[in-house]
């Protein structure tokens, strides 16, 4: 056992670093956040990973991997979230991807996953249903086959930026008297095909991330099928799998901490000191540290246990409750910091705009509490998490 | 001992409930809250009409000479409706400064246009750096003649925006932290140096920064004693906080309610969620903590007329029973709610919202913690 | 709504306050802990209530209740809690009593509640067995009628204190082929019968408080029976109600919370100055103190509901859970508060006698801590209180 | 990075498992505690035999020159085992104190006689009024010619009982709370005028109260420097530490399987309690708990030997995890074994025992955030 990093390692993490300081798009930095982001600022930095042949380092090398050890991958999380660049939308390169190159034909293969690679295609997933939510199995939206064509008609919800979205990834009941979880194929869906709607649902904080899809009379061609008819639950459990890895978001909560003390050493705490003195928000922010650190040293473990060719398992469960839960929290703590200016509602403007009073750091204080409540109930609640460690692990 | 509501105080609340259901319900709301003024006057015309605003003041000026109790009723049932309009401010605060420390001509002006419904008043006092110390002011009012000139830049002021009276803390003496040199103002909105940047708050209430660039003021304008405020300030804030309790309260109610009913009819795995005994405890969770919070608002409330060590610490301790409860009521009702939860669709993300944003006025959980400990542990001893 | 006494409550808590000042046997002030007490410690200060007439406040006053109101019964717990006497055990006088006043015979009345009232009998309860815990119906004792007599065969456990006990309370099953709540019945057991044997349990501080009884071949006649052959089930649920009234033990806990102070006031911190003044500290007591007031005006909203003719609902419940929560609490804050010397473990003397370093407040603190984690086990779990509640309460 | 535990690591947790199986069983150990000395002296020359005593200790002095990791793998299974003899203290300590800082007259003398199982050493640090800090030393140690003469009290010494040796921290220069001014001393327990207090401590270790009484000791029974002791009684409570954070993965691992396997066969209403889903997810908790705990343990064994600030950041990060997840896991442990679980006849008591001790063993959750925090946020910053 040792945490040293060997000279390679310590060459490699230069070696990105530099590549980010010098390629990262400096207008990105200037975001406030991800709801001012159109869609090429959204892609900007996959484009350039993607040039670089860096925009999918977890990709077998064969379809455009690395070929990186999980210890380089985790240098490379690192130091994105040092640098704080954009993350890259998982939707192509870690969701569907996956599936594609581990179930799809040698066409799709060749055609989808350079496009993913490059950051020319923008992927969506059709997974959720209204009145479905964590239970895939109760799915209502059919797939019937005509000819050389599936004609899709249904309902998705909670939609992540379909809004964007070229292509979509669509679970569809293709024969509806097989049991709940059989009968459910995996379907790739070009967006712009007559019959879609999007339709934006608007989060607690005002903001626009999710939407309804509604699919109506859609054509897709058969050969858009991915794996065996009717075994779509093969790939979708595969998929759910690999979602919830790297959710943990250690390195970017170890910036938001860093994030959340700056902010302490501005404000002022009732006696006029900095916040970061006082004892109460300070003890606060240093449990959480404390936590945050549990799970990075939890997150190591597991991914040297997937090095040592134990994939993805159960622990991603883990790393995904502790994370959400250390991410929400993050914004908890900022919103207590900032006290009375958690209140201005940035979006109320008269004109439209945007509208900050107090410091520029507080606007989004309360807006990402809100909308952060999202992440221990997206992907598989943290009840669902539990229940499966409740099964997988400790077999009850 | 007495835990019993008056006949008039439940008709009060009865005629409250009726007003929200048929008036105020969620998409009335709503339409209120994207109005270009974001509140109804018409509703405000109704509170009037209802006796909300004479309720608790005193009967020689034009009030009803209700109390405290009566307060926690209205704000229970606002919590409930989740009414925006500046009903606090203007009564309890605005009506608290006048009838505990106003001039009888103050009195004679002030509180019968606010118990008819003609006067809104909204409260000045927190300062962009100055957290939830209430004695921390660095806006300043300089004796000019017989009267003061103002200058300072207050923040967050609900209500602002309706108001057409302003009660301003300003210092008159000592430093920018001191307890002594603290005095309060009753100031025309419309009075010239006084300007204001309007907006909206994340959980739909109106507020502004108000700017004051040597705004004079007669002595008149001065309530109670000059440099004594504080003690005044303490009082009504605490019987504010009281009343945000009860709010408070209220949207507990609503959000424990709704999610039982949602988690009734609502269908995962083939059965009602509510069949899981996990959500079944966590309801159990928000059941006991609503009833707790209940609790401690009555506290607050029936000791609001104790002396000042025994309200300020029964308020803080209220403060900070409602602030935890309602961060976990609030979080469990979302969790439980699902996607749901998380939109603007749903009831119970709007009643989170404003639950989270009460935490954050007149002093957070930390802040009441840190009092009541002072006050429960006094460092000499 | 308000929250003062009358000048009648006042005059009574006067009087309340001067019995006890004049009437509470000394030397009980010197006992440290509940495991240092002989038979006579404990029936002490019920024997000179029951002289007085106010051993049983909360029975009707036909058979000997006090007749107080709610406000008056709350300021004799108060009272009591401020002096520090020691509770009356509660087998007999809240226990057994209620359901022999409510469903026994004349005879029965006559001769038992009187006997309870003056402290002449002592009682335990014989509920549970071993496994079967909170689950009552589960039952496996049985009373098989046998002429004039009952013969009692099986084991209970968890009997509290039934090494002093003169009588039992016990829940037989009559008849074997009903289903699992019914045949079964409520018996009153003397525990000096032949076939009666007490062993005692030693819990995790040391401590010999509960134990097992074995009931081999007893022989009970018929008239001890109460209520109805095979209906113990109404007994066994209307005393369940009873026993959880008044558990919340607020004013117990408000003189343990200063008694946290005064202790906190003599130990040290790591600075050298009282742990009173330590930050994170003070802070602990105050939030606890702020949970306990919460819990003091639930308690007070549920009296003024029974004073209203409403009897002991569900709320017992809340009270419960709350209750026993903050009673924990207060142990695990007085073992922190002592550092290093809540190690030592006082039955540890060679001598057999027992055993003390460090501060004489030091040594019962861990075996407080361990001793408490039964409150929210025993009298029915935590768990299972949050059942009753979603149940009862919330119709789920 | 590695998180491998070597072939040698893996044999020696195979080794002590076989040992507690056989020899250290729950009966087995009750005996041992019973018994007069309340320890097992063929217990320990096993663990000599086995090689533990050598195995974190330098070569050239007779042991196996194996470092941290041996030490966590050792600690974990005496967790396990709930084994009470002194090892930590005499090889972790005694050996610590002696390999960073003894002369080496001092390492020839002692180390051999450690490594072979023939020394067993006591810590001597706290005091009476002292709590958790180290530098808080009100015994003292006053030069005598050329060597000292320790007079104090030393409170709650494990292992004491057992001991030959003493390693006694005593003030040389300096006011009581001073960092400067602390010296180590090695004494041996039957020098004149050293006299112990003997004692059980609740989870079954012994312990005495140690009063030094103008015990004269020559200038060879001081460690490192005079006066500047305190980094290096820091550093080794630091190893120790980590070792009780180890041991503490240990109890917590068995008070998680023992419980899953008490909700498997238990029935209550017919169905097996674990079953019930709030049950589950508690367990699942226990089990998060135990992996971020092992998590820290580690992190903390692989930091020792970093930079002081590093290193007292790990491992009070540690102590702070491993403090509350010990509460929280002992507690869920006892509630889910219900009556049974508060009883000296089921196992789970004793680890949920020994569990809440090692949170009051060198500073508990408190002192240790407060630790932290400065190292994280210092007050200059």
């Amino acid at each position: 056992m040792n945490l040293e990093y060997s000279a390679e390692e310590i060459a490699f993490r230069d070696e990105v670093r530099a590549f980010i300081r010098d390629n990262y798009p400096a207008h990105l930095r200037d975001i406030e956040s991800r709801d001012k982001m159109n869609r090429e600022d959204f892609l900007a930095w996959h484009k350039i990973l993607g040039k670089k042949g860096w925009s999918a380092p977890a990709w077998p090398v064969e379809y455009g991997g690395t070929g990186w050890t999980s210890t380089q991958r985790y240098i490379w999380g690192e130091e994105n979230a040092l640098a704080e660049t954009t993350p890259l939308l998982p939707f192509g390169l870690s969701m569907v991807a996956p599936v594609i190159y581990t179930f799809g034909t040698p066409e799709q293969k060749a055609y989808y996953l350079p496009r993913i690679l490059s950051g020319e295609d923008w992927w969506c997933q059709g997974y959720s249903e209204p009145g479905a939510g964590s239970d895939l199995a109760g799915l209502r939206t059919t797939a019937v086959r005509k000819g050389d064509k599936y004609i899709v008609n249904g309902q998705k919800t909670w939609t992540t930026l379909a809004q964007y979205a070229d292509w979509g990834f669509f679970l569809c009941r293709t024969d509806p008297d097989a049991k709940k979880q059989e009968g459910i194929s995996f379907i790739l869906i070009d967006m712009k095909s007559p019959g879609v709607t999007v339709r934006p649902i608007i989060m607690l904080d005002g903001g626009h991330e999710v939407n309804d899809v509604y699919l109506d009379n859609v054509e897709v061609p058969v050969e858009n099928l991915v794996g065996k008819e009717n075994q779509g639950w093969t790939c979708a459990k595969f998929l759910l799998a690999h979602e919830r890895s790297g959710i943990a978001g250690v390195a970017r909560s170890k910036r938001g901490v860093e994030r959340l003390k700056d902010l302490a050493r501005a404000e002022l705490a009732d006696d006029g000191g900095p916040l970061i003195r006082d004892d109460d928000f300070r003890r606060k922010i240093a449990e959480l540290e404390i936590d945050l650190s549990a799970l990075e040293y939890t997150e190591l473990r597991v991914l040297a246990n997937e090095h040592a060719g134990k994939g993805p398992g159960v622990e991603s469960s883990l790393l995904k409750v502790k994370g959400t839960e250390i991410q929400q929290r993050l914004t908890e703590l900022a919103m207590e910091a900032v006290g009375n200016y958690t209140m201005p509602y940035f979006r109320s403007a008269g004109d439209g705009n945007d509208f900050a009073v107090g410091p520029d750091y507080a606007k989004m204080t309360a807006p990402s509490y809100f909308n952060m409540r999202k992440t221990s109930i997206f992907g598989g609640s943290n009840e669902i998490q539990r229940n499966i460690i409740a099964k997988m692990v400790l077999g009850l | 001992m007495d835990f019993n509501f008056t006949d008039e105080q439940t008709m009060l609340r009865d005629s409250i409930a009726k007003f929200v259901a048929a008036e105020y319900d969620f998409d009335k709301r709503k339409a209120i809250l994207k109005s270009a003024d974001g509140w109804s006057k018409k509703a405000w015309a109704t509170f009037a009409e209802l006796g909300l605003m004479a309720a608790p003041l005193p009967e020689e000026y034009g009030g009803l000479g209700g109390g405290p109790v009566d307060t926690l009723v209205i704000m229970e049932e606002f919590g409930k409706g989740l009414v925006v309009e500046p009903w606090l401010q203007t009564v309890v605060i605005g009506g608290g400064f006048l009838k505990h420390a106003g001039s009888e001509a103050q009195k004679q002006e002030h509180i019968a246009a606010i118990a008819s419904g003609e006067r809104i008043v909204a409260f000045a006092y927190a300062e962009p750096k100055g957290r939830y110390n209430l004695s921390d002011v660095s806006t300043t009012a300089k004796k000019d003649g017989a009267g003061y000139v103002i200058n300072g830049h207050k923040a967050v002021v609900i209500g602002a925006p309706q108001a057409d009276h302003l009660i301003v803390t300003a210092r008159t003496a000592g430093g920018q932290r001191d307890a002594k040199g603290v005095s309060a103002f009753i100031v025309a909105k419309n009075a010239k140096g006084v300007t204001t940047r309007d907006y909206a708050t994340i959980d739909g209430f109106r507020a502004s920064e108000v700017y004051f660039e040597n705004v004079s003021v007669g002595a008149d304008a001065l309530i109670g004693a000059a440099d004594g405020a504080l003690p005044l300030v303490e009082k009504v804030v605490d019987e504010a906080i009281a009343g945000l309790c009860a709010e408070a309260v209220g949207t507990f109610r609503l959000m424990h309610s709704l999610t039982l009913e949602y988690a009734r009819q609502r269908k995962q795995f083939g059965v009602a969620i509510g069949s899981f005994q996990v959500l079944q405890h966590r309801m159990v969770d928000m059941f006991m903590a609503t009833e707790q919070s209940i609790s401690m608002a009555y506290m607050a409330t029936l000791k609001l007329d104790e002396s000042d060590t025994e309200r300020a610490k029964a308020v803080s301790a209220a403060k900070v029973q409602i602030g935890k409860s309602g961060r976990f009521i609030g979080q469990a009702a979302v969790q439980i709610h699902g996607g749901m939860g998380v939109t603007e669709e749903m009831r119970v993300g709007h009643y989170f919202k404003r639950a989270t944003m009460i935490d954050a006025q007149f002093g957070n959980v930390d802040h009441h913690v840190k009092k009541f400990t002072n006050l429960s542990m006094p460092q000499a001893a």
